[in-house]
């Protein structure tokens, strides 16, 4: 018993391995079978969580916008979400004539899929490691970039202008906004010394968020750039091109869409929380017990997400030709330094005694912040006199 | 501070040519940059050269502050620099006129940019020369030094450049070539163009039969192909009618420099490779060498006296004082090892040395005049004294200097040659006193042309009226002045470190 | 275990498949694409070869493969970037009507 | 038949499949989605090559970059965003035939040498093939060089795209 | 302070007098002068006191205060350079400081201190004076400063050549006081004569030190040093005196004695180089004063005196010393005799007065002549600076009358005496010393000695010749008092003449002190009543200069009489012949040989001048140069041109160029017309070709050659 606690998954492998082959069954297709029902267990339990996920946003919406929120369904409305659902999927299944069917059914799927697949990775507790896969940080971005496809094979393939519109915009922001996030994301491996997700918790005796706050931050905003959320959300300018690249979806097609959204941003929330706050680890109460770290991990990760909403709803939609230009001359370019700079003080003081290393890291961090916001307060103002200039001395011409 | 001293003569040597290159960068437009600049990167080797001058061990024979690089292996040449109290003289009078020259040529507007590289190049050049210890290298930057000057005069000189140019490259040219030869010579012969393995082997080698003739013979011949390339640039009597034409036609600080250290390369060369490497036949043909030399002392003055081009006469002035280096030069290479032959030698290359200052503040002053009036010809002055009183006082200072009267440089090093050469070239001397009397002559004249006599109205009033010369032309005039006078009074600091090099060499 | 014939037959089939889309295909694009499949095969083979080889230490065969995705990333870069301007030149793609090369 | 050839064969016939169907398909943006396909599916080999960064990285590049290029480049070129008249040029004949020679070609050489049919050494333990990957592309006596001229040649593309396809209007 | 130090030091003032002026106080006139003469008073005083102890001293000859330093490194000894105070260096220094404060004191008031700038004066021309409440009056210098600057570095030469020890300071001086007598004749520059004559006085007195130079680098080659106390050492005047040179058969120290002395004539201005001494007087009057008495011309006869060991080696050049001075001394008196400009009267008697001190020395009265030298500065001096104040005087009256007649025409002046008495007297001294009056005045003394000299070695050609120099001497000396102050006036100008102000009359009364005091120091001791009385100090002291004392002559009567005779019977005649001359008509004496000094500036002019100018322009510069040498290379240049030409047409272009060059290029050009179908520009069409001709070579290659 004592076991199941503290190693629940290896215990329930074990007993199903035995049943299954107890049934005659190949020992390889057992595994087979296993692993396929460990997917799908995750699976469920991402979903149901995505379902919860729905009720959580329009709650915390209400609040930032000083509504309610749904509150009739259920306690504090928790039943909402399905009732929702169940509209979703009653909706007519439509598809535009001009659209290109297999295209325009697969991209929600994919979208869907490419979250879903983000799960794979994720290092729930130190022993529920679901695939630890040693190029983790790096097949984030991969799954990133299904996402990409899925958003451009929506907006190709429901023929519409907007459609296509709103799909360009999005892939300029996701293609462009990647850079910055991998370059914060070397940050983490080069800490760490790996790209495995569970090496970069296990090596978090010291959040890197204390090492690296810059880097934390701009990961942060490369996700939500990533995510395709305000103020980055160029994909769906409900204001500008109605609906942006799911504009022709409808139904449950749509409610993929917008689940992937929700999914997404939640973890990416935890991603952030594994790449720069320790992951599932709090302080040695993850050694207790993977039904305490799991939780843990989960904690932070609606922390993260909150803050994500919290940044979407208080901010206003950038022109995209500002967002690129913030990306490549300025997001990248902090990155690349904070980058370079990181390795130096790391490489000089990683054998030095902690506090002097935490210090200066966290201390070149600020520098390097406090250095580029200068630098383009510096730019903006040399800009802003440019503009200026002719409208004051027009008057004094005229 | 270690590595500035093992690199200290490569530093001096290629700064210039870096600030060129940075040079490169500057905006072409921004004119003052680029001069301050230029000035900038030609003082930072005359801060090194200082330095060196105070590192230098006097009583040490042989080279100091060597540097050996390999450079073309193949052929046994390799960049191999050093100084000894000759080039360390030479050394220090390049770097001091180059700033002088820089700042001097501040009133150049026309591309600017090119201007100021061709100069740093040149500086480098000229260095190249003084520094070389391996005779390949001392060709190389034999001819490098050429090309800049060959553009200066050709691009920023005065009407009949382009004449005065191709005369310049053409004769150096021309008379390079014999060098080349004789060096080529030494080299295959040797299998090593290192100098201080030449004088040794060079030397030894005595009896035999080289190319089908004796020893003697191709002596002879190589000494006589080494003296003409280095007479032309002295320039000896009678190769020196380039030097008028270039001189005149050159911008201002192109004379300075070719006044100042230009000549100098041929006397050099003089002393660095043809007494140390043909004793024999240097003392064999010293009558000629005397001859020739006393031929520039008398005719320069002549031909000074002659002319009516302030420019001109400045120019031929040149020959007259350089007529003394190499008389001197002939007595040492008469009598090598006497003390004579030292006193000689040193007068030689002291008199280099003063004629760079005295001759760059002559062309310089000529110069500022020139700026004012747009004219060289003397019959047009007159009478500035007046408004000029600063520049006629630096001009009458200037000009005695290069009178060579007692007090000032010239005299030291005049008196030295002739007491040198008293004993041994008699004659010679006594004619060259003739030589002597015109120098007086042909400076009297100048002033009595330009600056006394009844006041020229033309230039003493109306929109013609000149300016009196400026802070900027007096601190370029202000380091020669003090030279002057302190090697006047006080000749030992500079000649000690000559003579002792001199003593050890000969 | 899979033999190592089988990968480099693959290799060998994309490629030829590459092959023929380049040399056939009138859509400047779809030739590019063709020459991106030539490219995965042959880093296929590369794989498969560091894979099989003897000594596993040595990585020869990846960097290979890495460097290959450079290139191709370049390549296509550029080949799109000519495409495009091609496009904006002569509105057109099809390779066989871009023929100002001759005579 | 083991369970890894069973993979192997299903994986592999996706991939030529999915090729064919690259040069095939009239729809451009089908050929490069089907592309995406073709790039998956290697990426899968390479998994099956234990080569899981090589894997992650096909598809970083390929389908998070060039694939999008591709159907970039489609939609810039594209008037109205259907592929219209034949797509194979007069002797694409002669293309596929060269194409088939060559394959044929090929399969003699490969299928019947005896030097392909090996089987690989099974990974050491603690193996890690991203590090080792990573020392030999920086280690100065590896392949530190090559490495970075390939950087630089993604430099100058870059720099060279840019220009090619800046709009001079 | 110890005495060496002190003769260090002395030079030091004026020099450093000179440079502040030159870049300090040149703006201030006020200070400037007050500069100058400060400096002026303390080498003055340095000297003083020099004097008082070198008197102190016993056997100063054979032990002088001597320090050295090195100063050039040579080979491996060194040149030393060094002060030396010695006998005849002492009372050279006495007089040289005395007269150059003097002279100092006077410039002050000569250039019109405190007098209003004037009206139209301009840099380079002599004051013309201004208005002022509507009287014409002087106008003060308008250069004041920088006189004094050169005034000082004068001194400062002069006090150098005194105190150095060795032949090169000497030199240095020398040379020194040449550019600063060019510099101060030429101080009015914008008058052309002034420019002239500078040019003149420079080039003249430099042909004397080219050969100077010349002597001094054989000595120094010969004996290794050239400070007098190595080069006059015993041993190494005799082996000097016995090598011989191939130049007149002169010894090798007669030979440096003879090219010294061909220095000193021309600074002293002895006859083939006397041209310039009058032209001289284009200069301000002090500037004549300081050149003719105090110093420049003195130097020359100092440094003979100093060569005397040297030169008194070889009888020949001693014989040449002496006739060339002898013959200068008539040959400049017979010239005075004619002039009527009254500073150029003294000029050319100072050039028979030198002629005198050389001819002392050529016949060996060395004593006599340092002798004649002081006293001569002393007086010749006073005359000058009285010249210089009648001229004043006459400038004002020709101010205030405003009739322009030269106030240097003596024939302009008369009656001076009342109007201006201090002046006359003064001036009346100067003349009688000059003259030679008997007993009371200096000159007599050191004339008489020379002659007693000349007469007791038995040169009795230079003791007659001299004589006549003497009685001409005194004659135009009496002409000139005559015609300057006595009888009436002959113009309004010289009517309105004024005495001038103090500090032009106090010099003129101290070295009328000296004029005739002086003489007193050096009465010979067999000298008849007066000899007894008092010791002949000036000759035992200055005899301790040199090794061997010169023994004093024995006493003769002769020479008393002869110069008793000259002098008296000199001015006599004088007074007599033109005490009623009142116009230059009737002055009777006006030969035009004579007035233009034997044609001698024409005959240079002729002789040397013009070929020298033909030698440079013509010869070197056209000929040679232009057309001889540059000829050749223009030769060789136009022949390489045409050489490069005939390539060019007959090998290059048609061989070359159209037969290889074009010919490859057509065969080319047809192959690719030939080739050019293949060229379809479809990128496919290409590929298919290559891989197709790829493949069938491969599968040659594989199945054919392989198999």
């Amino acid at each position: 018993m004592t076991q199941f606690l503290t190693d629940p998954l290896k215990v329930l492998a074990d007993w199903l391995q035995g049943l299954f082959t107890g049934w005659g069954m190949a020992p390889d297709a057992a595994h087979v079978l296993i692993a396929f029902l460990g997917v799908f267990l995750l699976i469920a339990l991402v979903m149901l969580l995505d379902i919860f996920l729905v009720w959580v946003e329009r709650k915390t919406v209400a609040r930032f916008q000083d509504r309610i929120g749904p509150n009739r369904l259920g306690p504090y409305g928790l039943i909402q979400p399905f009732a929702d659902i169940i509209k979703l999927l009653i909706k007519e299944d439509i598809t535009p004539r001009a659209a290109d069917w297999v295209v325009y059914n697969l991209a929600p799927i994919l979208s869907m899929a490419a979250v879903l697949i983000l799960w794979a990775i994720i290092p729930l507790a130190p022993v529920i490691l679901n695939v630890d896969l040693n190029v983790g940080a790096l097949y984030l971005i991969a799954a990133g970039a299904i996402g990409t496809l899925a958003v451009i094979m929506a907006g190709w393939g429901s023929h519409n202008k907007y459609a296509l519109i709103g799909a360009f915009r999005q892939i300029a922001v996701l293609v462009s906004f990647e850079i910055p996030m991998v370059t914060t994301l070397l940050i983490p491996t080069l800490l760490a010394g790996t790209m495995g997700l569970n090496g970069i918790i296990e090596a978090q005796d010291i959040w890197f968020v204390l090492l690296s706050p810059l880097g934390a931050a701009i990961f942060l905003i490369a996700a939500i750039a990533e995510l395709g959320r305000a103020p980055f959300d160029m994909g769906e300018a409900e204001s500008e091109i109605v609906a942006g690249f799911n504009i022709e979806y409808s139904g449950m097609k749509f409610g993929m869409f917008y689940a992937g959204e929700l999914l997404h941003a939640f973890t990416f929330g935890g991603f952030w929380m594994i790449m720069f706050f320790g992951g599932y680890r709090f302080f040695g109460l993850e050694k207790v017990s993977p039904f305490l770290a799991a939780p843990i991990l989960l904690a932070k990760a609606m922390l993260g997400y909150w803050i994500i909403m919290w940044v979407k709803y208080t901010m206003m939609r950038i022109r995209i030709d500002h967002m690129l230009a913030f990306n490549w001359k300025f997001l990248t370019p902090v990155a690349l330094l904070l980058l370079m700079v990181t390795a130096l003080v790391h490489s000089m003081f990683k054998d030095a005694s902690t506090l002097l290393y935490v210090l200066t890291m966290f201390g070149s961090n600020v520098a390097v912040g406090l250095g580029a916001l200068e630098t383009a307060r510096q730019h903006s103002r040399r800009q802003r006199s440019k503009v200026e200039k002719p409208v004051r001395s027009a008057p004094a011409s005229a | 501070m270690d590595y500035l001293r093992s690199h200290l003569l490569s530093l001096i040597l290629f700064v210039p040519t870096l600030g060129a290159l940075l040079l490169l960068l500057l905006p072409r437009r921004n004119a003052s940059l680029l001069r301050w600049f230029s000035l900038a990167a030609s003082l930072v080797p005359l801060g090194l050269a200082i330095w060196l001058w105070m590192q230098f061990v006097p009583d040490q024979a042989g080279f100091q502050f060597e540097e050996q690089y390999t450079w073309y292996e193949a052929i046994g040449s390799s960049l191999h620099l050093g100084v000894d109290g000759l080039s360390l003289t030479m050394v220090l009078l390049t770097t001091l006129l180059t700033p002088l020259a820089i700042l001097a040529s501040f009133s150049i507007s026309d591309r600017v940019q090119p201007y100021m590289m061709l100069f740093l190049l040149l500086e480098t050049g000229m260095l190249g020369v003084f520094m070389a210890l391996d005779l390949l290298i001392f060709f190389v930057f034999w001819e490098i030094g050429l090309v800049p000057m060959y553009f200066l005069i050709n691009q920023w000189g005065s009407s009949n450049r382009d004449y005065a140019s191709l005369k310049f490259m053409i004769y150096t040219m021309g008379g390079s070539l014999g060098l080349l030869l004789g060096i080529q010579l030494l080299g295959v012969l040797f299998g090593t163009f290192d100098l201080v393995a030449l004088y040794d082997g060079w030397n030894a080698l005595n009896e035999g039969v080289l190319l089908g003739m004796s020893v003697g013979t191709v002596k002879a011949i190589a000494f006589w192909a080494f003296v003409i390339a280095f007479a032309i640039k002295v320039p000896v009597w009678p190769f020196h009618t380039w030097l008028p034409d270039a001189h005149t036609e050159a911008p201002t600080a192109g004379s300075m420099i070719l006044a100042g250290v230009l000549l100098k390369l041929g006397a050099y060369g003089f002393l660095r490779l043809v007494l140390p490497l043909y004793p024999e036949q240097a003392r064999v043909f010293a009558g000629a060498l005397a001859l020739l030399a006393t031929g520039a002392i008398v005719f320069g003055a002549f031909g000074s006296f002659g002319q009516k081009d302030f420019k001109r006469l400045v120019a031929y002035s040149s020959v007259n004082h350089m007529g003394f280096v190499v008389l001197g030069i002939a007595a040492a290479a008469l009598a090598r090892g006497t003390s004579d032959a030292h006193i000689a030698l040193n007068g030689a290359v002291l008199q280099m040395f003063n004629h760079g200052l005295s001759a760059a503040g002559m062309f310089f002053l000529v110069g500022v005049i020139y700026e004012r009036t747009h004219t060289r010809n003397l019959d047009e002055f007159g009478g500035l004294f007046p408004v000029l009183p600063i520049y006629g006082g630096i001009l009458l200072y200037t000009s005695m200097a290069s009178l060579g009267l007692p007090g000032l440089n010239g005299f030291v090093s005049e008196f030295l040659v002739v007491r040198g050469s008293w004993p041994l070239l008699t004659v010679y001397t006594a004619v060259s006193m003739l030589g002597l009397l015109f120098t007086g002559a042909y400076i009297l004249k100048a002033i009595y042309k330009v600056l006394h006599g009844p006041a020229n109205e033309h230039w003493t009033h109306g929109e013609h009226k000149v300016a009196e010369i400026s802070v900027r032309e007096i601190i370029v005039m202000a380091p020669l002045m003090v030279l002057i006078l302190w090697i006047g009074v006080w000749p030992a600091w500079i000649l000690d470190v000559i003579n002792k090099a001199v003593v050890a060499l000969f | 275990m899979v033999p190592l014939t089988w990968y480099v037959v693959l290799s060998a089939a994309l490629f030829s498949i590459g092959l023929f889309g380049v040399l056939s295909r009138r859509n400047a694009i779809a030739i590019l694409l063709g020459v991106e499949l030539m490219l995965n095969a042959v880093n296929v083979n590369l794989a498969a070869f560091w894979r099989y080889g003897s000594d596993l230490t040595k990585m020869t065969g990846q960097v290979f493969a890495i460097i290959v995705f450079a290139v191709a990333a370049a390549e296509v870069a550029v080949g799109l970037a000519l495409v495009i301007s091609v496009y904006r030149r002569h509105n057109t793609v099809i390779a066989d009507e871009i023929d100002l090369l001759k005579w | 038949m083991s369970l890894q050839q069973i993979i192997f064969l299903v994986v592999a016939a996706a991939t030529v499949g999915s090729a064919i169907m690259v040069v095939a398909s009239r729809h451009l943006i089908h050929a490069a989605l089907w592309l995406v396909a073709t790039l998956f599916s290697v990426a899968v080999i390479y998994t099956l090559l234990n080569a899981g960064f090589l894997a992650v990285v096909q598809v970083v590049i390929y389908i998070g970059a060039i694939a999008i290029l591709f159907i970039f480049a489609v939609m810039l070129t594209r008037r109205d965003m259907r592929d219209t008249g034949p797509q194979h040029n007069r002797n694409w004949w002669l293309g596929a035939l060269i194409g088939l020679v060559t394959f044929a070609g090929l399969f003699s050489v490969l299928f019947f040498s005896s030097a392909f049919n090996k089987t690989p050494a099974p990974l050491p333990a603690g193996y890690d093939a991203v590090s080792l990957l990573g020392d030999a592309l920086v280690s100065p006596n590896a392949y530190v060089l090559p490495f970075e001229v390939a950087s630089v040649l993604l430099l100058a593309a870059l720099v060279g795209a840019v220009y090619v396809a800046f709009n001079r209007k | 302070m110890t005495t060496e130090t002190l003769l260090w030091l002395i030079p030091l003032p004026p020099l450093l007098a000179f440079f502040t002026i030159w870049l300090v106080t040149n703006r201030s006139k006020s200070l400037s002068h007050t500069v100058a003469v400060g400096a002026a008073l303390l080498s003055w005083a340095g000297s003083m006191l020099v004097f008082v102890r070198a008197l102190g001293v016993e056997h100063l000859g054979a032990h002088p205060f001597e320090s050295a330093v090195n100063w050039l490194p040579t080979g491996d000894a060194w040149l030393k350079i060094g002060v030396r105070l010695d006998p005849l260096t002492t009372v050279t220094l006495f007089f040289v400081a005395w007269t150059v404060l003097m002279i100092f004191l006077y410039s002050v008031g000569y250039h019109n201190y405190g007098q209003p700038p004037g009206d139209h004066d301009r840099p380079g021309l002599p004051p013309h004076g201004a208005t002022l409440a509507g009287r014409q009056v002087p106008s003060i210098e308008p250069m004041y400063s920088r006189f004094f600057a050169f005034i000082g570095l004068f001194a400062f030469g002069m006090y150098t050549l005194v105190v150095s020890d060795n032949l090169l300071t000497l030199f240095v001086g020398w040379e020194i006081m040449g550019l600063c007598s060019y510099l101060l004749i030429g101080f009015w520059y914008a008058k052309p004569s002034a420019r002239d004559a500078a040019v003149k006085a420079f080039m003249t007195t430099r042909i004397g030190d080219v050969f100077m130079l010349l002597g001094i680098a054989f000595i120094y080659s010969a004996t290794g040093s050239l400070s007098y106390g190595e080069i006059f050492r015993e041993e190494v005047l005799h082996t000097l005196a016995s090598v011989p040179t191939p130049i007149f058969g002169l010894s090798a120290a007669g030979l440096m004695g003879l090219l010294l002395f061909i220095g000193a004539v021309g600074k002293s201005a002895q006859f083939p180089l006397h041209v310039w001494l009058p032209d001289a007087m284009e200069g301000p009057t002090p500037v004549s004063a300081m050149i003719h008495a105090a110093t420049m011309v003195s130097a020359g006869v100092y440094m003979t005196i100093r060569i005397f060991p040297l030169l008194s080696l070889d009888a020949a050049t001693m014989s040449i010393v002496a006739f060339s001075g002898a013959f200068t001394a008539l040959f400049a008196a017979t010239i005075a005799v004619a002039q009527n400009d009254i500073k150029r009267v003294l000029a050319f008697s100072t050039i028979s007065q030198l002629g005198y001190m050389m001819a002392a020395l050529g016949i060996g009265a060395y004593v006599a002549a340092a002798f004649h030298l002081v006293t001569h500065a002393f007086f010749k001096a006073l005359l000058f600076l009285g010249s210089g104040s009648v001229i004043h005087g006459m400038e004002h009256g020709v101010l205030h009358t405003g009739d322009h007649v030269d106030p240097q025409d003596m024939f302009n002046m008369g009656g001076l005496r009342r109007r201006m008495p201090i002046t006359f007297w003064t001036f009346l001294i100067g003349g009688f010393a000059l003259s030679g009056f008997p007993l009371i005045t200096a000159g007599f003394w050191s004339k008489d000695e020379i002659l007693a000299d000349a007469f007791g070695h038995g040169h009795l050609a230079v003791f007659t010749t001299l004589a006549v120099a003497a009685f001409l001497t005194a004659f135009y000396t009496m002409r000139q008092i005559t015609l300057t102050f006595l009888g009436p006036a002959r113009t309004k100008a010289a009517e309105h003449a004024q005495e001038t102000k103090w500090t032009m009359t106090t010099p003129l009364v101290v070295l009328a002190a000296f004029a005739i005091g002086y003489g007193w120091v050096g009465i010979p001791e067999h000298f008849p009543v007066l000899g007894p009385l008092s010791a002949n100090w000036f000759h035992s002291f200055v005899g301790g200069t040199l090794a061997e004392h010169p023994e004093a002559v024995a006493f003769s009567v002769v020479p008393l009489l002869t110069s008793l005779a000259v002098a008296l019977g000199g001015l006599l005649i004088g007074w007599l012949v033109y005490r009623n001359v009142r116009t230059a008509e009737h002055d009777r004496l006006q030969i035009p040989l004579l007035k233009n000094k034997w044609y001698i500036d024409e005959i240079y002019q002729v002789v040397f001048i013009r070929p020298s100018f033909w030698l440079a322009e013509t010869l070197t510069s056209k000929w040679i140069d232009g057309a001889l040498i540059d000829g050749v290379l223009h030769g060789i240049g136009r022949l390489t041109g045409r050489l490069g030409h005939t390539l060019r047409n007959y090998i290059d272009k048609p061989v070359i160029n159209e037969f290889f060059g074009d010919g490859t290029a057509h065969v080319a050009q047809w192959f690719g017309r030939s080739l050019r179908p293949i060229q379809t520009g479809r990128v496919q069409n290409y590929m298919l070709l290559a891989l197709l001709i790829f493949m069938l070579v491969g599968s040659v290659v594989f199945y054919v050659l392989l198999a």
